[in-house]
Parts: structure tokens; C-alpha cells; sequence
């Protein structure tokens, strides 16, 4: 179906469930709830982050997951990406399909020649490259080509600024025809409520999308030829191929993955600084490929919410939700607990993150899609003959 | 005119004279050997000829065109291929996937951007790889990852992997180093076999006499770098000059 | 001229402090194979070794002064040190004054325990993964390990002074020939930077001179063949990774008058120590220390007026363009042997 | 599909029919109902703290955050009150704003612009709040100032010190009651020359971004009006942390004053380096070589310890202030915590209350009637003198603080003390002046 082996579209149809669905699924407890107040994700901006994010990890993924390069510095992609559309909203209009074309583009070119440098060395060399070009064009960003990003403050749109495509009645916030992202419908039901975002919308085509040519690419002989690289550079070269263009293919791929991620998230907020070209943004977006799966396809969507979610859920919950949560026990208790969880939460969120890689990467070496294949399993072992078959697919 | 004419190779490493003036013609359709005590500079001549070193003199053609300063990708694509001491495969894909990578190099060239139609829809390649897996009679082991074969498998398959591009010379090196004698006798066979199938030109640095004299229709030995005789099997053995240069290294 | 040579001095000072960290992180990754972002970590834990000792010695207990109030308006609580309460205030305070030198007493033993929990721990069991899973598994134990001494020492840096009698200059001019007071050089930067020589010296010493170091080189080289020797080479692997601690825990606490410590200063000094470590060479001890002072001194340079003036902003980037124009032109960095770290 | 932006869920509770599982789905319009974003149901109504609780400024986040929570107790009636007895305005009676008691989230802005924003998104998204208040740094709070903006709701800047916070960004939404780095130059300015003279030779270094350009150009401009010379500016990275390669030219430079246009950690290694290198030992032009640092902060004087001892700078309030509302907030902060409150702590005390006070006078929630009621509102009673809002910037003038740092300390909250009062009017400016020109307040929004 679509091109995919049965297994793929069975995978690609439950991330179009997923991501269409992310306003319900993600908000699975009643809105005015303690832990509807705490846990529920399904707010666009924080939706729009998972799958932006996902976008970005699934271009990393290809670099990474498939040949092995690890790029330190991946993150001054989608930092282009976003200056790129910041600037087309600022000199054309708020439209965002010229500065989401835009972004991707740029970021191809900007990996077409960090990417071919920086290929010229293989290892942690490789990795060292692309980690000296990101850090370099954050410190630029941030200081010397400020008239061009706008440096600390960051890049945004101010009222006097050409917008030449602008009409008198043209959106004033980022649109797409007309569309503006920021509209919304608010469904409710019961004590739930759900809503749902022209702004996430477009993300989530655009994740599907990006998802979709992620399985091509996988399936394909370029998919092929780059395991092939990642296994044994040698047989590669003395069986006559080249594999100068197809890690540069895969590098400026996986540049505009992460130029389309950084276009997405201009298009969604027009506010684009340079922190996020910084070494620890690329960092992040490593974290988030091993946290999932490498080379999995679904592991960088599942790390990339993971993180996020971290991020913006559990630096929220203070100590008087805590107290919340536990009222109804007696007062003794509620304090110990909260004592105890308290150094996990808030200010203290980094604390579960580095827990959470630790045990991670300790005890799920492929990351959390080889914790669920291991659960999986448990349930599955009547149904071996069954694995025969498709096991040897690898990535999945 | 040999199908690869060296001549004159020189190559140092700092002080090492690792090649002097090295000669060699290696006719079409012929098994040659080259064989030398440790040390004698087979690998460096081999490296030389798949492109992985640059001599400081001398020239390497292979069918009347030079391999000099050619990529080992390009000197592959010329129509030489190579099989190695250890044998390089691609351990993390399946036995399928290794043959149908020199598939589509053979039928797409050294680069060509497939990204989209997946790999299962190349039926000619597949087709192509299968029959292949026949002929070294591993068909049945397609679906295995490769790193979990044997060594011997693993020798089979690399050699699947460079006959699938129908070279015109295959080099090997030490193919059945550290190999049992009896893998040593499958890997002669299987040599024998492919040479018997095709038109093939094989240039073979091997230690073990053994596989030597079973496969060689010429022999060039090599001395500190330097070309001893060039001869047939029958006239190499009780050669002084060979008895000389192998004192003491093996039983010739 | 003197412009010149105290752009020289802030290069080695600088270098010494790369070379110092780079040390280390070369030490660990040539004997174990282990990449370990949470170096840095170690150096801020000496750092706080630091701190901590600065803080014991000024335990005190609280005297109620009527006569004074606070900012509350209640009686003033004067907080006497225990030490000037035990000794006088004369003895006492130069104990607390001198509390930086004393933490290099304490730092030796401590960064050991941490090194050795920290590699029979967590690192033993990573020698086989890839190094993409060290990498990650010890950038998180860095983020925890920060987290932790945030959670007892907050977030604001921590002035830790060096003692009065290293406080002032000394008058390098005089010392090269040229007028008195020309180039001054912060004294407490001199002792750094003589004090990284010693430490650099004394660990390449202690490797070429001693048995164990010999070992320690023979199994950096070659792994398998000496543990086929029949010499327990984990042993004294686990030893080198409380000796690589130790090296980047005294980096931390002498550090400190020049860098007042905060949490987050291992990771500041991370990315940095691994592009010298790079630059240097994979694996290299020579390499590291080399490159260590080469990017130390080429940064002052490029922080001078004339340079900045000449290419805006190159003081920022100084580092990372010398990384990038060595590794095109030396592709194992300055010193680095072939094969390592490139798959 | 009916649109609205950022539309209010408490609403739209009317036509929910729970089916099985699938619900016949109720859209409305949500612009018909409050008229503006998140506009508070029931008897709540909840703000948001904005604040960096980790990277390098957490420590001020944290002091801030402590602040606010104090200014929600005394708002919804409990503890002293504090500064809502000494305020000038008596509309805030302790039982909440508009009669709802006031609920708070906390957020993360961890220093970037990024984070900053995502969290902000979350609190008036998921969290529904009508405000924002909060923040450590001026490329914060100008991004974050720009979402409230966009997104209809009112930003309440915590400490931002560059001119372009109301300069060149200003937003109808957002307010500042910190001082800026006009003013800090405006007020040193005459106690540098009463100090120092009118032959200066100043070296400045600068940290490489737009806060710090802003405050070297006003402390230049106001220098230079002093008759002082501007030997270089030397722009230094963020986050340097080693800075001797740009003190060391210092020493030969013929200068005899270095200014530290530096914050947090880069100041305090800056300035402690550079008394490392003797620059305070040394005498150049026949004067005693000096140190000024224009922007204080409680944090970075302890962070810099006994290096800061006769440096001036200048502060936006401080806890030593003798006023009634100073002493007031004083004590109920120390109560508290034990500590004294810093400015950054005061600033978004003092934002919570005008906040509050403004929905009051006003009679809504709405933010169009909030910016109405604080645009040139005067009011006293707050630490800083009689004080006001202006409405064509949003900037807030009062008496702005000289510091220098204590050279004797008696006990450890003793580090600076103040010099001058600078009276409100030596520090204003047009609303034009060339250093704040460029920007457009643009229209309150409203939102939905």
C-alpha cells in the first residue's frame, strides 16, 4: 500500500492515527483535573513542539541511524531554517509557504557545504566538524551578523518591515492562504476538552510527510546503500561505489529535514534566536535519537516527545500541585512524598532527564523502541513462527 | 600484452624500500600468484593496485588504461575487484542485501540516487542476486545476517559479492589464511569452479603453497620488494633463487 | 611588545587550564577506550572540592550582638568561625585564607573515590558499547552529577579567593629585562600555570619512568596482547581513571580564584576540552597537551584589539575555525594515530 | 469550521453531549462571550511566573519566584500584606483581584528566548492565564513581551535592563518596571564626576550582545557628557569565562577606568580578573585606577565577594531603603525566607500588585482595560519614590539607585550600599530619544 510492505504501512497508518489524533490522545485526563492540570499535553504549542521536533529527529535519524555520522551539530540547520523563515515573513508576508520553502532550501545549501567539508573525515573527526561549524555560526548569530539575526533579542517581525506581498487585509499572524495558524476549535465534551489548531495541523501533514519519505528512503537502495556504508566502508569502496554522494544525500537530506523543522516552528511562532543553534540544541537532538531507537523509524518521534514533554510538562508541576495530588492522604504522608519528589520536579526537571538517558541508555541500549519490542515479546512468544517471516526486516 | 602490465613500480615508506622497480604481466584468463616471504611487499603491490596506495614511480595498466590516482571505487568499476585476507562483508545487512549491493553497483554505476522506489521493487536486481546466491549454493541462507555465518560462508559470500559485477580481474589476498585444511580445499574448489564457469582473470597472493600450486598458472615471487622470477608452477619449484629468498620461511 | 608577551602569558595560562582537562580526557579515552563527557563534571567536582572546604573552615556558630541589628531590625547574629574560635582569630583566619591550597589535600583523595566509584560503577560496564552509548550514558551522569551540586550550592557562582599572599602581581617585565611594571602578571595565574606544568610532567613521568606506567602505555598501544601477558591490566585501568580524576579535580580547585565555580562549569569547559582533545589527536598525551596549548594561545591572540579590529567577532570563533582548518589539514589531528575513533 | 484565536475553553462548556465515545462536536465563538483571552472563570483566576530556574541566572529566577508567591499570599489576604499597605492606591483589599482568589503556575524559561516562549505558551494555552509575569534577561523578555502580545495577554517584565525592552520592542501588552541602561548612565553620571572627575580615560568591555551594546552606549553617551574620553570598547562573549586576554591590553591602554558592561557570572569573573591584574593597584594619569560596573545585582555582589569593595554601579531598588514600603516588604520577605529580597525579587513583587491594582481600577480582566488603567498612572508607597507608568513607552520612572559596594561588611547582606538617591527626573527622557527610537507600541490586543 503507498509503496510500503505491509508492516510499514501498518506503522505509518498508526502515526497518522497519532499525529491526527494528538489533541485527544494527549489529553487523557478531564481538563479541570489535578492530573488533567499536571499530565495533559494536548495544548497546540507544546503538540506543535512534538511533532516539529519529531520532524527533526526523523532527518537526524537518517544521517545517523542509517551510516553511523554523527552530526554534533545538527541544530544550526534548523537554526537557518527558521532565520530563513522569519526573514521571508518580514520581507514578503506572513504567508507561510514561501518561507517554509525557503527554510528548507537554505538549510540544503548551508548542509550542502558544511556537509561536504565536513565529510571529508569520518568518526569522532566528523562529528568534531559539525560541532566547530554549529557553535560557530550560533557565536556568530548571537554577536557579529546581528543585523542579520537580530542577535539576542532574536529575529521577529516588527511592524515597519517590507512585507511587500502584504495586502490590507492579510493576516497579521502566519497563515497559510489565508489560514491562520494560530485559529482554533475548541471542542467539548463532558468535562474534557480538545482543541484543535490550524497551526498543528500543518505540523502534523507536514510530520506525516516527512514520516512517509522516512520509510521510502529506509526501504530504498539509497536506504540500502547507506546501511552498507555504516557496515563496512571498505566492501563499499571495492565494490565500486562511491560513498562521497550518498552520505552528502543523506547529510543535506537530513539539513532539510531539520530546515523544514526550523521553517515549522518560525511558521508557528515568528521568533527565531539563536540559542537555538547552540551545542546543546544539537545535544538535545541526539539525546533524542538514541533515547527513541537509532535507526528505528518510529524511535525519533517517540524520543522527541519524550523530551519535550519533559521539558514543558514536569518543569511545571511545583510543590503546592504536589500537595494537590496528594491530599486526600494524611498530612505526614503528603509532606514525606512531596519531599522526596520534590528535588524530580520543577528547577529539578534536568535531574529526571539525566536519570532518565542514564537508565536508558544502561538498560535499553536500542533506546525505548527496543523496550517496547522487549514488552512486545512477553506477549507475543506463543507467536514465533509468526516473527519469522517479517524478523529479518531490520529498522523498523 | 597482459590484461595488467606493471611497470617499474617504486614505493618507500620513510626509509623502507617497500617496492623496487616491480615488473609484473598478468595475461587474460590466466590464475597468477604472487607469493614472497613476510615482508616481501605482496600487500603494498596489492594496495597499489586497487587504488588504496599511490607508488612514487612507475605505471599500473589494467586493459590499456591506467589505475593510477583512480579511486578504489573507480579502479572497481574498471573491472577489478578484490577479495581480502579477512573477508569484508557487510556483517549488519542479511546475505541478500550483501549480494544485491554489487548488484546495483554493476547495474547503476558508482552513484546513483535511489531514494524513493523501494529496494523489493528492483526486480532485476533481485533476480540477478539470486541467481548468484545459486551459484555459490547459498540460497537457502538469504535471510541470515551475515556477521552470524561461518568464516567459510563468509568467504563464499564475499566471493559472490565481487563475481556478481562480472569482473575481468579479481585480486585476492591470502583467501584461505587461517583457514582448517579442509575450508582450504572448499575454497580451492570454489575458485577452481568459478574459473572453470567464466572468463576470469585471478591474481592471487597466498602463503600457503599449497593453494598455490593447486590454482596458479603463473607464479611471480617477490623478495624485499623486488620481483625474484616470474614462472610456471612446475619451473618454480627447486628454483634456487626461490629456495634462497624462502630459507628457513617455508617448505617449498 | 609587552602587549605581545601578556597575550603569551594569558595563552599558556589558558592552555595550561585546556591541557589540564584535555590531559585527562585523553587519559581515560587512551587507556579504556571510553569517551567521557562527564570529565568536565569531574573538574567541577574538584571545583566544589574547593568550595567545600572553604565552607568548613568557615563553620561557624552564631553569637547574638545586642548592640547591632539586622536587616529585620531583630539583635544581630555574628557567626563566629569555629577555626578562629579553636586557634584565635590570628590562626584561624589564615587557615580559612589559605582554605584553596588545603582543598588540593583533600581533593587527591576524594577525586580517586569518585573516579574509581565512578568507573567500577558505570564506566566498567560501557567498555563494549558504542561510543555513542558512553557519550550519552555520561553526559547524563554529568547533568545529575551538576544537578546535585546545584541542589546544595545553588546556582550562583561561589567566590573562592586564593590566599592574601598570592593576591596582586608579580612583575614579569622586571624578570625579562624591560621596565618594572611593564607587564605585570597576576600571581595567582603564575602558580597555575607552574603548578599544570608540574602536574602535566609529573603524569607524563609517571608513565614513562614507573613499571606501572609502562603497562599502563604497552596496554594503551595494545590492549589484548598485555592482558594476554597474564597482567591484570582492568586494575590498573580502574587506577587510571581515579588518576585522570584526580588530574582534572585538581584542575578544578585551582582553578577557582580565577573562575569563581557554579554548576554549570564543567559543562562550560566540556565542549571546549574535547575539541582540544581532538585537535590534539585521539589518543595522543602529547597531542592533547600540544593542541591544549596552541588553542589557548591562539585565543589570546585573536581576543587582541588589533585582530578583533581587523575580523570582527574572530575572538569567538578562534577555536572552532583551528579545529576545523586542522582536522581538513591533518586528518587525525596534530598527533593522533591512525584507526582510532574513526568508525 | 468556525475559527477563533486562542479561544477560552471555560465557555464554551454549554453544548458538551457526552456520546459513546464520539460526541457530537460544539464549536462556538468564543469572541462573543469574555472578549478576550482567557478571560478567568469562575472564582479563580490564575498568572503566570515566567522565571529562569535553571541555567546561570536560576538563582535570581528562584529569588523572583519566591517574590511572587509572596505578592499572590498577600493579594488573596494572607500574611502581612506588605507593600499593599504602604501602596499608595487602596484597591487591593486581600481577598484576590476582583473578588477571585489568585492562583499561580510556574514556569521554566531557563535564560532562552526559545524555552522561554514554549513556556509561556503553555501557561496561557493549557494553563489559561491572564498575565505573565517575571524574567531574567532583556532577549526574554523581549521575545516573551511579543508572544503576550501576539497572543492577548498582559506581560508584566521582571528585570530587563536594555533599552530596547521599551525602545525599539515595545509592545502595548507588556510593561517594565525596572529601570533601563539610559538611566543607570543617567544617574551614575553625576556621581562619577563628583567622584572621579572630568578626565577620565574609560575602557569598556562589553558583553557581545544587544543588552550589553545598549548600556555601553548609554554609559558612553552619559561619560562623555562628563567630559571623559572612551579610550575602546571591547565587545567580550557571553559566558567567556575567562576574560584576562581582554583585560590584559587594559593595563597599557592609557586608560584609568574600566566600565564592566557585563551581568551575573560574566561579571563577577570579569571584575574579579581584573583586580587580579592590579588594574586597582595601579596609577594612571595621576589617578587612582577605578572600576565601575553600571548595573548591580544582590547576587552578583555575593558572587563577586570583597572584589566589588568601592565599585560603583547602580541598582533599581534596595532592600536598605528606609521608605515605609521598602521596610514593609522587607519584613515580610525576611520573615519568610530569612534573607533579604533582591531588585529582581522586588521588580516582580511590585509588577504583581500594579498588576492587580490595575485590573481593579479598571473593573476587567481585559487587557485593554489594564493598559488603559496603568498607562501614566502615578502611584507612591512601592520603594521607589513616587513613581509612573508612562503611556508612551510603558516605561516606569522613578528614583533610580547609586551603589558602591560596602568596604567594610558587617554581616553577609552587607555588600552594597547606597550612595545617591537619584532623583525621577534626572533619569527621563523623551519617549524619542534616539536610544529608545524605532519601535511602535502598536495596539493593546485583546486577543479572542
Amino acid at each position: 500500500m503507498l509503496g510500503l510492505n505491509s508492516r510499514d504501512f501498518k506503522l505509518f497508518i498508526i502515526v497518522c492515527i497519532m499525529a491526527l489524533a494528538a489533541p485527544i490522545l494527549l489529553n487523557p485526563f478531564p481538563t479541570a483535573s489535578a492530573m488533567g492540570e499536571s499530565f495533559n499535553a494536548g495544548y497546540p504549542a507544546l503538540m506543535q513542539r512534538f511533532v516539529i521536533f519529531g520532524i527533526l529527529v526523523i532527518g537526524f535519524n537518517i544521517l545517523f541511524g542509517l551510516t553511523g555520522y554523527l552530526s554534533f551539530g545538527h541544530a544550526a540547520f534548523l537554526g537557518v531554517g527558521s532565520y530563513a523563515a522569519v526573514w521571508m515573513f518580514k520581507l514578503l508576508s506572513y504567508n507561510v509557504v514561501p518561507a517554509i520553502i525557503l527554510s528548507v532550501i537554505v538549510a540544503g545549501l548551508f548542509s550542502v557545504v558544511i556537509g561536504y567539508v565536513s565529510l571529508r573525515r569520518s568518526g569522532i573527526y566528523f562529528s568534531i566538524l559539525t560541532l566547530a561549524f554549529a557553535q560557530m555560526s550560533y557565536q556568530l548569530a548571537y554577536s557579529v551578523f546581528t543585523p542579520l539575526t537580530n542577535g539576542e533579542t532574536g529575529l521577529q517581525v516588527y511592524n515597519d518591515d517590507p512585507q511587500i506581498l502584504m495586502g490590507e487585509n492579510s493576516p497579521t499572524v502566519p497563515h497559510f492562504f489565508g489560514l491562520e495558524m494560530n485559529a482554533q476549535s475548541v471542542v467539548d465534551v463532558a468535562g474534557w476538552s480538545f482543541t484543535f489548531q490550524n497551526g498543528y495541523y500543518l505540523s502534523a501533514v507536514f510530520l506525516i510527510l516527512a514520516f512517509y519519505l522516512s520509510i521510502r528512503i529506509f526501504r530504498s537502495p539509497m536506504g540500502l546503500m547507506l546501511r552498507a556504508i555504516k557496515s563496512n566502508q571498505t566492501r563499499m569502496s571495492y565494490t565500486g561505489i562511491n560513498t562521497k554522494p550518498y552520505m552528502l544525500a543523506a547529510f543535506v537530506i537530513s539539513g532539510m529535514y531539520a530546515g523544514l523543522a526550523g521553517g515549522l516552528l518560525a511558521a508557528m511562532d515568528p521568533l527565531t534566536g539563536a540559542e537555538r543553534m547552540f551545542w546543546t540544541a544539537s545535544g538535545e537532538i541526539v539525546v533524542m535519537a538514541i533515547l527513541g531507537g537509532v535507526g528505528t523509524l518510529i524511535g525519533p518521534v517517540l524520543g522527541a516527545g519524550i523530551i519535550k514533554y519533559l521539558e514543558n510538562i514536569v518543569s511545571k508541576i511545583n510543590d503546592g500541585i504536589l500537595h494537590n495530588w496528594f491530599a486526600f492522604m494524611p498530612d505526614w504522608l503528603d509532606n514525606a512524598l512531596v519531599t522526596i519528589i520534590h528535588p524530580f520536579i520543577g528547577k529539578g526537571w534536568h535531574l529526571t532527564l539525566g536519570l532518565l538517558f542514564m537508565a536508558v541508555v544502561i538498560f535499553l541500549p536500542g533506546g525505548l523502541v527496543q523496550g517496547g519490542q522487549k514488552l512486545g515479546g512477553l506477549f507475543r512468544r506463543k507467536k514465533t513462527d509468526d516473527a519469522a517471516d517479517g524478523a529479518k526486516t531490520p529498522a523498523e | 600484452m597482459g590484461i595488467l602490465e606493471v611497470k617499474g613500480i617504486n614505493k618507500r615508506f620513510g626509509g623502507l624500500q617497500a617496492l623496487g622497480d616491480v615488473n609484473l604481466s598478468v595475461a587474460e584468463n590466466t590464475v597468477h600468484a604472487i607469493i614472497g616471504p613476510n615482508g616481501a611487499g605482496k600487500s603494498t603491490l596489492l594496495n597499489v593496485l586497487v587504488g588504496k596506495l599511490i607508488p612514487d614511480s612507475g605505471s599500473v595498466m589494467f586493459d590499456g588504461q591506467s589505475v593510477l590516482g583512480r579511486a578504489p571505487h573507480e579502479i572497481n568499476q574498471m573491472g577489478i575487484s578484490r577479495v581480502f585476507q579477512t573477508p569484508e562483508i557487510f556483517s549488519d545487512l542479511t546475505v541478500f542485501e550483501n549480494v544485491m549491493i554489487p548488484c546495483f553497483a554493476k547495474r547503476d554505476g558508482a552513484f546513483q540516487m535511489n531514494a524513493i522506489g523501494a529496494v523489493t521493487g528492483h526486480g532485476d536486481i533481485k533476480d540477478m542476486a539470486e541467481a548468484i546466491l545459486a551459484d555459490v549454493n547459498m540460497l537457502d541462507k538469504r535471510q541470515m545476517t551475515a556477521s552470524s555465518m561461518s568464516r567459510g560462508d563468509k568467504r563464499r559470500l564475499e566471493m559472490a559479492m565481487c563475481l556478481v559485477q562480472e569482473p575481468r580481474l579479481l585480486l585476492l589476498d591470502e583467501p584461505t589464511a587461517g583457514m582448517a585444511r579442509a575450508d582450504t580445499n572448499n575454497t580451492i574448489d570454489l575458485l577452481k569452479e568459478i574459473k572453470e564457469k567464466r572468463d576470469i582473470t585471478m591474481a592471487i597472493i597466498e602463503h600457503d603453497m599449497h593453494v598455490v600450486f593447486s590454482l596458479a598458472e603463473r607464479i611471480t615471487v617477490l623478495a624485499q620488494g623486488m620481483p625474484l622470477v616470474e614462472e610456471t608452477p612446475e619451473n618454480i619449484k627447486g628454483h634456487p633463487k626461490v629456495r634462497e629468498a624462502y630459507l628457513g620461511e617455508a617448505q617449498v | 611588545m609587552d602587549a605581545f608577551i601578556l597575550q603569551i602569558l594569558n595563552g599558556l595560562d589558558k592552555g595550561s587550564a585546556y591541557a589540564l582537562i584535555a590531559l585527562g580526557l585523553t587519559l581515560i579515552f587512551g587507556t579504556l577506550g571510553v569517551v567521557n563527557f562527564a570529565h568536565g563534571a569531574l573538574f567541577m567536582i574538584g571545583a566544589f572540592c574547593a568550595v567545600t572546604v572553604q565552607k568548613l573552615l568557615g563553620l561557624s556558630f552564631d553569637v547574638i550582638d545586642p548592640t547591632q541589628t539586622d536587616f529585620l531590625g531583630n539583635p544581630l547574629k555574628v557567626a563566629i568561625p569555629y577555626v578562629e574560635a579553636w586557634f584565635g582569630p590570628a590562626i584561624g583566619g589564615a587557615i580559612q585564607d589559605w582554605s584553596v591550597p588545603l582543598a588540593i589535600l583533600v581533593v587527591i583523595p576524594v577525586m580517586f573515590l569518585v573516579g574509581w566509584a565512578m568507573e567500577r560503577g558505570l564506566i566498567k560496564h560501557f567498555y563494549n558499547r558504542p561510543h555513542a552509548d558512553q557519550i550519552l550514558v555520561t553526559f547524563g551522569l554529568a547533568i545529575v552529577i551538576g544537578e546535585i551540586i546545584k541542589a546544595f550550592f545553588g546556582a550562583n557562582p561561589i567566590q573562592t579567593p586564593a590566599p592574601e599572599v598570592f593576591i596582586g602581581t608579580v612583575d614579569v617585565g622586571a624578570w625579562l629585562g624591560m621596565d618594572p611594571g611593564s607587564v605585570a602578571y597576576p600571581t595567582w595565574r603564575m602558580v597555575y600555570f607552574f603548578f599544570s606544568a608540574i602536574i602535566i610532567a609529573a603524569v607524563f613521568a609517571f608513565l614513562q619512568f614507573t613499571t606501572f606506567g609502562m603497562v599502563v602505555r604497552a596496554g594503551m598501544a595494545d590492549r589484548e596482547t598485555v592482558g594476554l601477558l597474564g597482567i591484570d591490566i582492568d586494575k590498573r585501568f580502574t587506577l587510571m581513571f581515579g588518576l585522570a580524576a584526580a588530574v582534572a579535580g585538581m584542575a578544578g580547585v585551582m582553578y577557582t580564584p580565577i573562575l569563581s565555580p557554579h554548576y554549570n562549569i564543567g559543562m562550560d569547559f566540556l565542549v571546549l576540552s574535547f575539541v582540544v582533545v581532538v585537535v590534539g589527536g585521539m589518543g595522543s598525551l602529547p597531542g592533547a597537551v600540544l593542541a591544549g596549548f596552541l588553542l589557548g594561545i591562539l585565543q589570546s591572540f585573536a581576543s587582541m584589539n588589533e585582530v578583533k579590529a581587523l575580523i570582527p567577532g574572530i575572538d569567538q570563533i578562534i577555536i572552532y575555525l583551528v579545529a576545523i582548518i586542522i582536522l581538513l589539514t591533518r586528518p587525525r589531528g596534530l598527533m593522533g594515530r591512525k584507526g582510532v575513533m574513526e568508525d | 469550521m468556525s475559527k477563533s484565536n486562542f479561544s477560552r475553553r471555560g465557555v464554551l462548556k454549554t453544548g458538551a453531549i457526552a456520546g459513546a465515545g464520539l460526541a457530537v462536536p460544539t464549536y462556538l465563538r468564543a469572541d462573543g462571550h469574555a472578549g478576550f483571552t482567557n478571560a478567568p472563570q469562575g472564582s479563580t483566576v490564575k498568572i503566570g511566573f515566567n522565571v529562569p530556574q535553571t541555567g546561570p541566572y536560576a538563582e535570581e529566577g528562584l529569588d523572583e519566584l519566591r517574590a511572587q508567591e509572596l505578592a499572590v499570599e498577600h493579594l488573596n489576604g494572607m500574611g502581612d500584606g506588605g507593600m499593599m499597605n504602604t501602596f499608595s492606591e487602596k484597591n487591593l483589599k486581600g481577598n484576590g483581584i476582583l473578588g477571585k482568589k489568585v492562583e499561580f503556575v510556574t514556569g521554566d524559561t531557563q535564560t532562552k528566548s526559545d524555552v522561554a516562549r514554549a513556556s509561556a505558551q503553555s501557561m496561557i494555552q493549557k494553563d489559561e492565564c491572564i498575565m505573565i509575569n517575571g524574567g531574567s534577561s532583556s532577549g526574554v523578555a523581549i521575545a516573551v513581551q511579543g508572544l503576550c502580545q501576539e497572543a492577548g495577554v498582559i506581560f508584566m517584565a521582571g528585570l530587563t535592563h536594555s533599552n530596547d525592552t521599551t525602545g525599539k520592542d515595545k509592545k502595548a501588552n507588556g510593561f517594565r518596571h525596572f529601570f533601563n541602561g539610559y538611566m543607570s548612565g543617567a544617574a551614575l553620571g553625576p556621581v562619577l564626576e563628583k567622584e572621579y572627575g572630568n578626565e577620565r580615560q574609560a575602557y569598556h568591555l562589553t558583553a557581545d550582545y544587544t543588552w550589553g551594546w545598549t548600556q555601553q552606549e548609554s554609559i558612553a553617551a552619559s561619560t562623555e557628557a562628563l567630559g571623559w574620553n572612551t579610550v575602546q570598547d571591547v565587545r567580550t562573549p557571553v559566558g567567556a569565562g575567562d576574560f584576562s586576554s581582554y583585560i590584559a591590553p587594559i593595563l597599557n591602554s592609557g586608560a584609568d577606568t574600566l566600565i564592566l558592561n557585563h551581568y551575573g557570572g560574566d561579571m563577577v569573573n570579569s571584575l574579579t580578573q581584573a583586580i587580579q591584574f592590579g588594574l586597582r593597584d595601579k596609577q594612571v594619569n595621576g589617578k587612582d585606577f577605578t572600576i565601575i560596573v553600571p548595573l548591580y545585582s544582590e547576587l552578583m555582589a555575593a558572587g563577586a565577594g570583597s572584589n566589588i569593595q568601592g565599585v560603583f554601579g547602580s541598582m533599581n531598588w534596595n532592600w536598605q531603603l528606609q521608605d515605609e514600603g521598602t521596610k514593609a516588604f522587607v519584613k515580610s520577605f525576611g520573615e519568610k525566607y530569612g534573607f533579604p529580597p533582591s531588585g529582581a525579587a522586588h521588580t516582580c513583587y511590585v509588577q504583581t500588585l500594579l498588576y492587580a491594582d490595575a485590573v481593579e481600577r479598571a473593573g476587567t480582566f481585559n487587557p485593554c482595560g489594564v493598559v488603559e488603567a496603568l498607562e501614566d498612572f502615578d502611584f507612591d508607597g512601592m520603594g521607589n519614590g513616587p513613581t509612573s507608568y508612562r503611556g508612551a513607552d510603558h516605561q516606569c520612572f522613578k528614583d533610580v539607585l547609586v551603589m558602591k559596594g560596602t568596604e567594610a561588611p558587617t554581616n553577609q547582606f552587607d555588600t552594597l550600599e547606597i550612595v545617591e538617591v537619584t532623583p525621577r527626573a534626572q533619569v527621563e527622557y523623551a519617549p524619542d530619544h534616539p536610544m529608545f527610537a524605532g519601535g511602535d507600541l502598536g495596539e493593546c490586543n485583546p486577543g479572542a
